[in-house]
């Protein structure tokens, strides 16, 4: 986003003109770099000529489409509840997870495991909090980052906090929120972006536009041309990016990442994406959408995307793409085994981190349900 | 739903009759109130084309068209407010917030507006409105979609707080609160949208609110209880029948206002009342009904009023939720605690 | 606000090029007619070349400044409740009052009695009201307007409802919702906005910037450039109007409303003024601001300016000017007499319009109530 | 403020002792935590050079620097959904919510995270936050600016609800609630911000939560409050000494998670039980006291319990206020209804 103008306390009108002044003027840039077929539209930034790098994100992003998968499998199985698959959306979250640093605090929504995996959660745990059980978000590995959010925006609030933290304690890290297009209709959404921008605190909204919040299209949560405008309202600078493009989304969420680790305040990123799964697996998405939309969408596939990139610049092979499936199976695997073999929690823990200690009020109620329920602890 | 006779009722409407689901009782009434009168218009997130993640809504913005079943923007304190703003202009918005877990950003507008605008204006503007919002747990859903918070929308003056606990309810109820000239929370026990069918007469008319429904008579003990926990209440009346315990079952249906009377004239008969919510006990609705027995009703009480509850802690994800929900073993338990009080 | 590309789907950026693709632009503009001084910077509209016309104008303003004093002034003298001086903003409430027609419905806050006056509200109803009786908003002759909102931004969504309702019953009708700077921080002010865009509703929203919200200056509410960007993010347009200057509010808001009721969907005007007075009656403004500041702004008085204009244009005389003070004495003299002379209401009258009717429930203490204060109903 | 000595308590503290309204109180106590932690923060609306709308917060800008007392924009989500973020990177912000009329729009962070965030991540994050609001009506305020609600956040699980009654209490409770390490909604009664003066020592020791105080003894009735209507509940226990009734008078202080030990040991003692508070009756906290005591204190019981509250209806203007408040009268018309039962 450019701002022009924007200093209209100084400005006064001449008499007799007859047109109004113009006292702030704004653009949204767009950006991509590898279009739908995976053909360069523009030079590559100097990350993108390092094939390592572009080989882990390609690795990333199979392994949130995986993980993905069998999250539905289990759940279709009576093995785990509710779940929200990124299917299409996959090359966002490989974009947000590598260009954050381990000290940096993330807020997701429920649709990005990906991140999470990227961050060093594990897919064990994350298999138990959707399989209905908040030991799952206890995180081994990562000690800062939020719970995924369900009420829709009301994460975004804490990642300003949580900047405002950093800000305060001098400490070189960000805070990245994560959203889809339909929560920027929520107040919590622009509450939040607009105090990020007050103090300009270091703070990273990306909305993930895919295109629909359940069965509402893009369309109807807003008349704006694009979400990344909304940042205007805030006084911060918004732009959109290619959410397909693993590439594009790395560079762009990498540059406002270093401007906020600098100093230089928050960021929108508007990513565009597609939902291609249905909202949940409670959702049946063909009540609201045609089939044939979503089959245009096949053609803008992040990781085939990357792929037909990366083979013609012959830095992945078949047997080294083999190589990454394999390992990432078997990875799964062994998650998968790890979370069915988890030991169900005792009924009674469910008053042990409701305080930091339990009241005296509480134990006689928790008695009685330990009366109930005396096996499991 | 499986429609069987066709006829009319005292008023002259068409009367159909179904064995019905709650959600479908809940259907038919929308629908049928879209039919008889056009200021209903229907407003929420994915109601439209979609019908409601619970379907709660299908088929009726194809049937009344898009200016009727509105779907709103992701912002629920957006669709309660504009809803007031509707009922002031005389319409009768019928607004869904699609769990009881995101009706928390519109309380503001509740309790700020929607329950007052009457008494701020003495009469000159009102609030001919209503939220539905499927409630509670027991369907294995994610975080935030469980949870049961009646009573903290019970203390709200000039709300009123009605929970259908049959489909019969549901259709009656529900007609009544979109007729009431003042703004009712109408929240559905999701974990009963599908459990039982039941005969109900698509007639139009409404069953009245601000009173309790007995919908069985007992001698020993009165059971009192409301939406989804009304099933495990006649389930452990029925087990305690086999123990020759007696009880009375009521629903209580308007939680706010509340009929105590019913309740009081039960307890002097039985002097014995078990309260059951699936709600959290401390501050749950529980609390004012058992208070205004310690209040009303202390002479007729042989053994104290016993509240069976969700405990107070936060509602478990889906491995715990039937942890937290009263069992028929605990109504059970206190039901004999009562009885062999002495 | 002008709007061009917007129309970001079709484009592709083209390979090889090194700068973004921009996919959206905007301009703010300012409007004003008159200048500080009563000096015209620009063509007059239609309306103005009408002296009676202007006339009306300056005694709206004369009459809400006259009220506001009078106000203030009862409340010094603990004959009202805490009480808010629209003192230095007259020229926003007499031009929007000027520009709504009377089966427009107008959602105001605590500082608007100036339009609610020009809305045929009558000053006895808002002594009333201050004076700590709810049958002060009870309006004998205007039906549908709202009663003052005090919890910030929270009347704005009903404003949205309003307005679909006329909308839906296709009346050419408008609803103006009307804020301060601080209330567009609230997300009840954005979800607002959002959503009338979306139906392209007959809605407009007046943002009154005074500068202040209570002690917080304007730009420690938002590091936008202008409030009037903020309907950027909702799709509408938006603009910045001089507030002081009458003959621009009117214009400015009087195209909004036609082009609402016409079908063109909302707008968001935001008038520059100033907080002259104290934030309320319980507030002490010298803690938090200067007094060089607001002495600057008497400059600016939107009263004196009108005031200037017109006696330069001939079209007001020392005597007029007299006469119309006098006529306005008189009415506010007959106001307060009335105000003072209303008898109490009941304290039984707490249970009156709780519902359209008293529910069981309630009786009891509604005679619980009658039984402690048996003599006032 | 005037402060008369100075000294050291036990653990080193300076100690100051002056006689602090309960205004003062709150802010000594926030000054002394600013002083002692420098992960305290205070945020809110006009709290800065303003001080806050009642002067809470007076000065401590100026002391400590607009880094550690921060003016928020206009938005209580975002002003309690940032004390979440802030809390969960271990800093212990104390939030102020202008008027309790305007926390609605926070709600939703109370219900849905604040109070969870522990159990939602099995103690890997945490809470450790305050938001304080005054509340209660009697300042002839304008509409919203005198309602009392506490009840609505007893009913959330995971929260702390603390209500002060004097200056002292004030002081301890309000250093208590920074202290702990969950979310605590700090509710302060404006009605007797300036009401009396107290001896405080700004020892920095905090009073306990989860606890009630017995502020008097007696033999014949429990009468139990909190808040600003125990002013009034103590004039009521004044008076019925005059009559020979003798009044045990406890202040609840810590209304959630509720210490009802005290008040059962109190009622097993006098058999007789009135509750006064200002809020709505239906679903208000008293309501709570009543059922716990119906539950556990039901033979102790000579009298039905009564309460003494602010009717339902919405609280009126100014004109009114003062009858919708429960008055002496009325509290003693309560005590002498309870004493003559039988
Ligand atoms: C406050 C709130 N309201 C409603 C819901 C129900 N709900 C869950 S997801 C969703 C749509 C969200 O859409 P979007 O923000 O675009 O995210 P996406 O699902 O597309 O990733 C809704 C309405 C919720 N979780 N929270
Ligand atoms: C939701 C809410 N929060 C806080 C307040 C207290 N309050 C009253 S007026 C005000 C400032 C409003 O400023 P602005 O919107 O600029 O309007 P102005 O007073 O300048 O006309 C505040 C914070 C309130 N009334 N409502
Ligand atoms: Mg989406
Ligand atoms: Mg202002």
């Amino acid at each position: 986003m450019f701002m022009r103008g924007g200093n209209y306390r100084g400005r006064q009108p001449q008499p007799g003109i007859q047109v109004m002044t113009t006292v702030a003027s704004f653009e949204i840039a767009y950006h991509q770099y590898l279009d739908a077929n995976g053909v360069t539209v523009r030079d590559m930034p100097g990350f993108a000529h390092d094939a390592a790098r572009l080989l882990e994100l390609y690795r990333s992003m199979l392994r949130t489409r995986l993980f993905d998968r069998k999250a539905v499998a289990l759940q279709r199985t009576g093995q785990m509840g509710t779940y929200a698959s990124s299917l299409g959306q996959e090359a966002t979250a490989a974009g947000v997870g590598a260009a954050m640093r381990s000290e940096d605090v993330f807020l997701p929504t429920y649709r990005e495991q990906g991140v999470y995996l990227a961050r060093g959660v594990s897919m064990a745990e994350l298999l138990l909090y959707w399989g209905g059980d908040e030991r799952g978000m206890a995180f081994a590995d990562v000690s800062d980052d939020f719970p995924v959010a369900i009420p829709i925006a009301t994460h975004l609030p804490h990642a300003v906090g949580v900047a405002w933290a950093f800000q305060y304690r001098k400490q070189a890290r960000v805070a990245v929120g994560m959203c889809g297009d339909g929560a920027t209709s929520k107040g919590d959404f622009y509450e939040a972006i607009n105090a990020a921008g007050v103090w300009q605190l270091p703070c990273v909204f990306v909305v993930v536009n895919n295109g629909w919040a359940i069965s509402m299209p893009r369309a109807q949560q807003s008349r704006c041309e694009t979400l990344a405008q909304k940042a205007i309202a805030a006084g911060i600078p918004g732009e959109q990016v290619d959410g397909n493009d693993v590439i594009a989304v790395l560079d762009r969420v990498g540059a406002a990442l270093e401007r906020a680790r600098s100093g230089g305040g928050p960021t929108l990123v508007e990513t565009l994406s597609y939902r291609v799964s249905d909202h949940t697996t409670a959702d049946d998405a063909t009540r609201y959408r045609s089939e044939a939309e979503v089959r245009a969408q096949a053609a803008r596939d992040p990781i085939d995307r990357l792929r037909r990139y990366l083979v013609k610049a012959g830095a992945l092979s078949e047997t080294a793409e083999a190589d990454i499936k394999r390992e990432l199976e078997l990875e799964l695997e062994s998650a998968v085994a790890e979370y069915l073999a988890t030991p169900p929690r005792g009924t009674g823990t469910m008053f042990d981190c409701l305080y930091a200690a339990l009241p005296d009020a509480l134990a006689p109620q928790r008695d009685e349900c330990l009366r109930e329920y005396p096996d499991d602890g | 739903m499986r429609w069987h006779r066709n006829a009319m009722n005292a008023s002259g409407n068409i009367l159909m009759t179904a064995e019905l689901t709650l959600l479908e009782a809940v259907n038919t009434a929308l629908a049928r109130a879209l039919e008889d009168d056009e200021d209903v218009v229907l407003l929420g997130e994915d109601i439209g084309v979609n019908g409601g993640v619970f379907r709660a809504t299908a088929g009726l913005q194809q049937r009344f068209g898009s200016q009727r079943v509105v779907d709103a923007p992701l912002a629920e304190g957006l669709i309660v407010g504009m809803a007031v703003g509707m009922a002031a202009q005389g319409l009768k918005p019928v607004a869904e917030i699609q769990f009881m877990g995101f009706i928390y950003p519109a309380i503001d507008q509740f309790i700020n507006h929607a329950a007052r605008l009457r008494t701020r204006t003495r009469g000159r503007l009102s609030c001919p409105m209503v939220v539905r919002a499927p409630f509670g747990g027991g369907i294995r859903a994610p975080e935030h979609h469980s949870e049961s918070t009646e009573s903290m929308f019970a203390h709200i003056p000039g709300l009123r707080v009605v929970i259908p606990s049959s489909p019969e309810r549901a259709y009656g109820l529900l007609l009544a609160a979109i007729h009431d000239p003042d703004p009712v929370l109408f929240l559905e026990p999701k974990r009963i949208y599908r459990l039982i069918r039941q005969q109900v007469d698509d007639d139009g008319d409404p069953l009245p609110l601000d009173v309790c429904f007995t919908l069985r008579e007992g001698s020993d003990v009165t059971l009192v209880s409301w939406g989804a926990m009304l099933h495990e209440t006649q389930l452990a009346a029925d087990r305690m029948r086999d123990e020759n315990i007696s009880c009375e079952v009521i629903d209580v249906a308007t939680v706010k206002p509340l009929d105590i009377a019913t309740i009081l004239e039960s307890v002097a008969r039985t002097g014995r009342c078990v309260i059951v919510h699936e709600a959290a006990r401390t501050a749950g609705f529980g609390a004012e009904i058992a208070a205004q027995l310690a209040e009303h009703g202390l002479l007729s009480l042989f053994a104290p009023i016993r509240r069976v509850t969700g405990p107070d802690t936060v509602m478990p994800l889906l491995k715990l939720e039937d942890r937290y929900l009263p069992s028929v073993a605990r109504i059970c338990h206190a039901i004999r605690q009562t009885m062999e009080f002495s």
